[in-house]
């Protein structure tokens, strides 16, 4: 971590400023908002972008021939466009802008999965992932007769690559689900070999970005997956809006999900036919103004660097692990700094997790406590829950400071 | 600290009352909190129309597990009639520290008053009223 | 409609100051916005809502332990328990958040049909509806071998409630769909007759009240339907958001449609059982801030009063009705408008609708031209697409007047 | 009066030149914009790599149509391989007005190009660039 590197650091105090939450007392002192991996902060830029927005580009898109229609409409897609750049895909044709990151996810289950998969084949999932990227998976399996094979862990939640053989012998793999980062240990997944695999056994390979596209540069190409989820309300966007990435090839070649206005070329009473890219699989009237947002948070990430973030959270979360390795009772999961993103995950010997937060709270410190929609990965570590403190760009080591003074009075408190 | 964690609250979960399980017994009903993982398990018998004995299993939060043992101590003789309709202000003003803008924690508070509520519905053969609906399907 | 009445009229000025976008000039002029029906413009009430909800209130809802989640959890909820009063439901329980309208439709197609479906069954929609109340019925009743029925209409484009009994006639009828108003002619549906007869072969009702929801007072209970679909983005709300009502007997008695975080109780590798209502068809983090603008929104219409808009609209839906049957080459579809929405669909002799639209934007008049996602209803006019002018609270006589004298260049332009 | 609608647009559109049909033909297409439901179809004959003859029908708006006629012009006596490259802005230039802003005339006004490079690429079995992907499915 003290490498010396060419990456300038964070004017974090600059960057706070655009957040006006940071501008609010709790308890008389500045919050330390330690929760991103659960939802980000909105910056100005992106609230004030929003507003004016709405006050003067805002109509119904796509279809409305008069000015203002015009401006939604370029608002829209040229978020579209801000997407695939950021994304580093070919054609805006591959975004489709969903709800959120689960829907994303659904999307694929539901269109791919549920028309692609039958009895002998493998739908491959892990035991670190979110619900959202587990539950659909052993969903369609179920509808359709598929096996589901969970890649099991470590004890420090890294992916047990030795069990993959195993899996192969179960029958013919089909598709492989995995996220980037583990939303509830932070440790990152090892993607090559994954998708190596996945590529040597013609599955269809799904990848979960919703924990690194806010945090780390991602390039579709690069990478060599066929999809890829996000959701926009991790990454400083509003809320109500995510993405799905997918090769040309396969949404084209794929059934459309939700049916109806936007989403098709011709509708009679006898029949109806699907519009094209990205269309087809955006019915009715899309997250306008999210999309937007998105564009814009975007943007914002943009201009800071995501190198820049990337290596700032790698410092806290260093920082963040060292401290709490000598912190009475806390046991932290997961893997070492290096091979994880901004988030730590752990255990007090004395107290639940929801009491932690709870009292954390109680000191302007707002950490997340529960599975983190990964039951599977709890019930792999033997708990129900941990406490998470997870960073984003605007948080400091004042804010780990504060975290680990505040276990102390938790620890006094259960002792 | 947390006014959530007065004196009170501690002692209940660090020395629950009423802690274990009664087999046989007449009445029997578990619930978990699918927000937090929370877990209560409960077993009462009944002497006439009257809760003669009553005890608790659980693991999670401080407040869950506080929260049953002083339900505990309000259940223990009185009527199954009465007891089925026990509103929850009275839990809540027993555990007696602020809640309401705190839907989760409330959840947390209330989930051995709901398993309460089931084993004793269960157990009379009627139905569990909307308030409770969430616990039927646990 | 000159008859004595004892609800108050709006006081236009005073409402058209609450949206930003008419201080802006377009050519000058303030902006005639006559495409409600598509989309609404927002209120500053609204805007300025949720930019400090997104300031001092925005966290992940439900599973949060600390002050800004509880927030954030109230600030949502809170909008449930509005929308719950607005449509006059039972139980906060039966209010589902979803993007959109369309959204809404497809969880009951999806979850509800796909199901339940089956051979032998008749599913029934109407050829007014719009695409998205429309296409997903079609798909189930292909997908799960049951019959798809639709109720003509006649030269007005009111249903015809004689092809009732073939209809019945053909199966078992199982669901009936069909909207409160339609979007394209804005005809209002005879829904006591539909829900009865629906009711009689023990049919699923499904309401679709997008147009009906902005503009009139709804009550789920003494509609008697089992599902009612609305959609935010046209009645002052942020895009993003959407409403299912559904009895809660059925909802309960339903499967999943989307799967993920939040929308779970239980999750392991062999089984996952599925959260309560409602959040069993919430899945992954919900438009937190868009169902709160929602919100605001319903404060915003029952302030100023659901009633007293209808009445307004209806008096510049009568007063364009009359102008238009004025001015020459234009032809007005759909019934008398004592029987219709505040929407004026129409066509001129000389030029197609696209080309209306875009010269009346050059006169600041932002009217829709096109199918209007309603292309059986199109073919049942024998026509492609209409020019629609639609009203909302902000809209007033001069704008009628705007778009009668635009029409005339129109003309002339095309003579 | 909008800019869109200059005198030579309205010519095209009330007197559209080569309007028809060739059957039979060398080369055939037809196209729809879902957003408007405008229709365009081209028929062509070939003399060697010439386009030597060129007639198109449809319906919708004024720029759809308009611009359709304008591309006959553009057409008749080029090459195939020509054409098959026609730059759109080429066709926009004839057009001669501001439609950057506007992405759904803008798909009106290329309607007719769209549906002549599929005809082409289907005539000479070449692929259909990926700019035009939209009109392959029809
Ligand atoms: C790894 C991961 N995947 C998927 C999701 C689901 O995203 P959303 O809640 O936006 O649907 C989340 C966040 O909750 C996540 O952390
Ligand atoms: C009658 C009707 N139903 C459904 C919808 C679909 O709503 P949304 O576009 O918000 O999904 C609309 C609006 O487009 C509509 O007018």
């Amino acid at each position: 971590m003290s490498s010396i590197t060419s990456i300038s650091a964070l004017d974090v105090p600059r960057i706070k400023s655009d957040f006006p939450v940071f501008e609010e007392r709790f308890d008389g002192r500045e919050l330390a908002y330690l929760d991103s991996a659960n939802s980000s902060q909105k910056p100005r830029q992106v609230l004030e972008g929003l507003t004016e927005f709405y006050e003067h580009s805002y109509a119904n898109v796509h279809r409305a021939v008069y000015e203002l229609g015009e401006r939604a409409t370029a608002g829209y897609e040229g978020a579209r466009e801000k997407t695939r750049a950021f994304l580093g895909a070919d054609s805006t044709r591959e975004i489709i802008f969903t709800r959120n990151g689960t829907e994303a996810l659904n999307l694929v289950a539901h269109a791919w999965g549920l028309n692609e998969l039958g009895p002998g084949d493998v739908v491959v999932s892990t035991v670190l992932e979110h619900h959202s990227n587990f539950v659909p998976w052993q969903y369609v399996a179920e509808r359709t007769g598929a096996e589901f094979a969970v890649i099991g862990a470590d004890g420090n939640g890294e992916l047990d690559l030795e069990q993959l053989d195993a899996i192969a012998g179960r029958g013919r793999v089909r598709l492989v689900a995995f996220g980037l980062i583990s939303n509830s240990i932070g440790s990152v997944n090892p993607v090559e070999a994954l998708i190596g695999w996945a590529r040597e056994h013609g599955a269809v390979t799904v990848v979960d970005a919703c924990q690194a596209a806010p945090h780390r540069t991602l390039d579709v190409a690069s990478l060599g997956v066929d999809f890829l989820a996000l959701t926009g309300h991790k990454m400083l966007a509003p809320s109500g809006i995510g993405v799905l990435w997918g090769r040309q090839a396969l949404l084209n070649s794929m059934e459309p999900f939700n049916l109806g206005g936007e989403m098709i070329r011709s509708v009679t009473i006898e029949e109806t036919t699907w519009n094209e890219l990205p269309n087809k699989f955006e019915a009715g009237t899309p997250p306008i103004a999210q999309a937007y947002g998105l564009g814009l948070a975007i943007d914002y990430l943009t201009r800071v660097g995501l190198e820049r973030i990337e290596a700032h959270e790698h410092d806290l979360t260093t920082y963040a692990m060292e401290r709490l390795a000598g912190a009475d009772g806390v046991s932290v999961l997961g893997p070492p700094a290096e091979r994880r993103g901004g988030i730590v995950s752990f255990t007090l010997d004395s107290a639940h997790p929801h009491d932690v937060a709870q009292i954390l709270d109680s000191h302007g410190v707002a950490v997340r406590a529960g599975h983190h929609c990964t039951q599977p990965a709890m019930d792999h570590f033997g708990i129900s829950a941990t406490t998470r403190a997870s960073f984003y760009l605007y948080n400091t080591r004042t804010d780990v400071d504060r975290l680990v003074e505040a276990l102390a009075d938790v620890r006094a408190t259960f002792a | 600290m947390s006014d959530l964690y007065r004196e009170l609250i501690l002692d209940h979960y660090k020395n629950p009352r009423n802690h274990g399980e009664l087999d046989p017994c007449d009445a029997h009903a578990q619930g978990q909190n699918p927000l937090c993982g929370d877990d209560i398990a409960i077993s009462m018998n009944f002497s006439g129309d009257d809760v003669s004995e009553v005890r608790f299993t659980g693991r999670g939060c401080a407040i869950s597990q506080a929260a049953a043992s002083m339900l505990m101590e309000l259940v223990e003789g009185r009527s199954v009639t009465e007891l089925a309709e026990l509103p929850k202000e009275e839990l809540l003003d027993e555990i007696g520290v602020p809640l309401e803008k705190n839907p989760a924690r409330l959840k947390c508070a209330l989930l051995s008053l709901g398993v309460l509520k089931l084993a004793l519905h269960r157990a009379k053969g009627t139905p569990l009223p909307e308030e409770w609906a969430g616990f039927e399907e646990r």
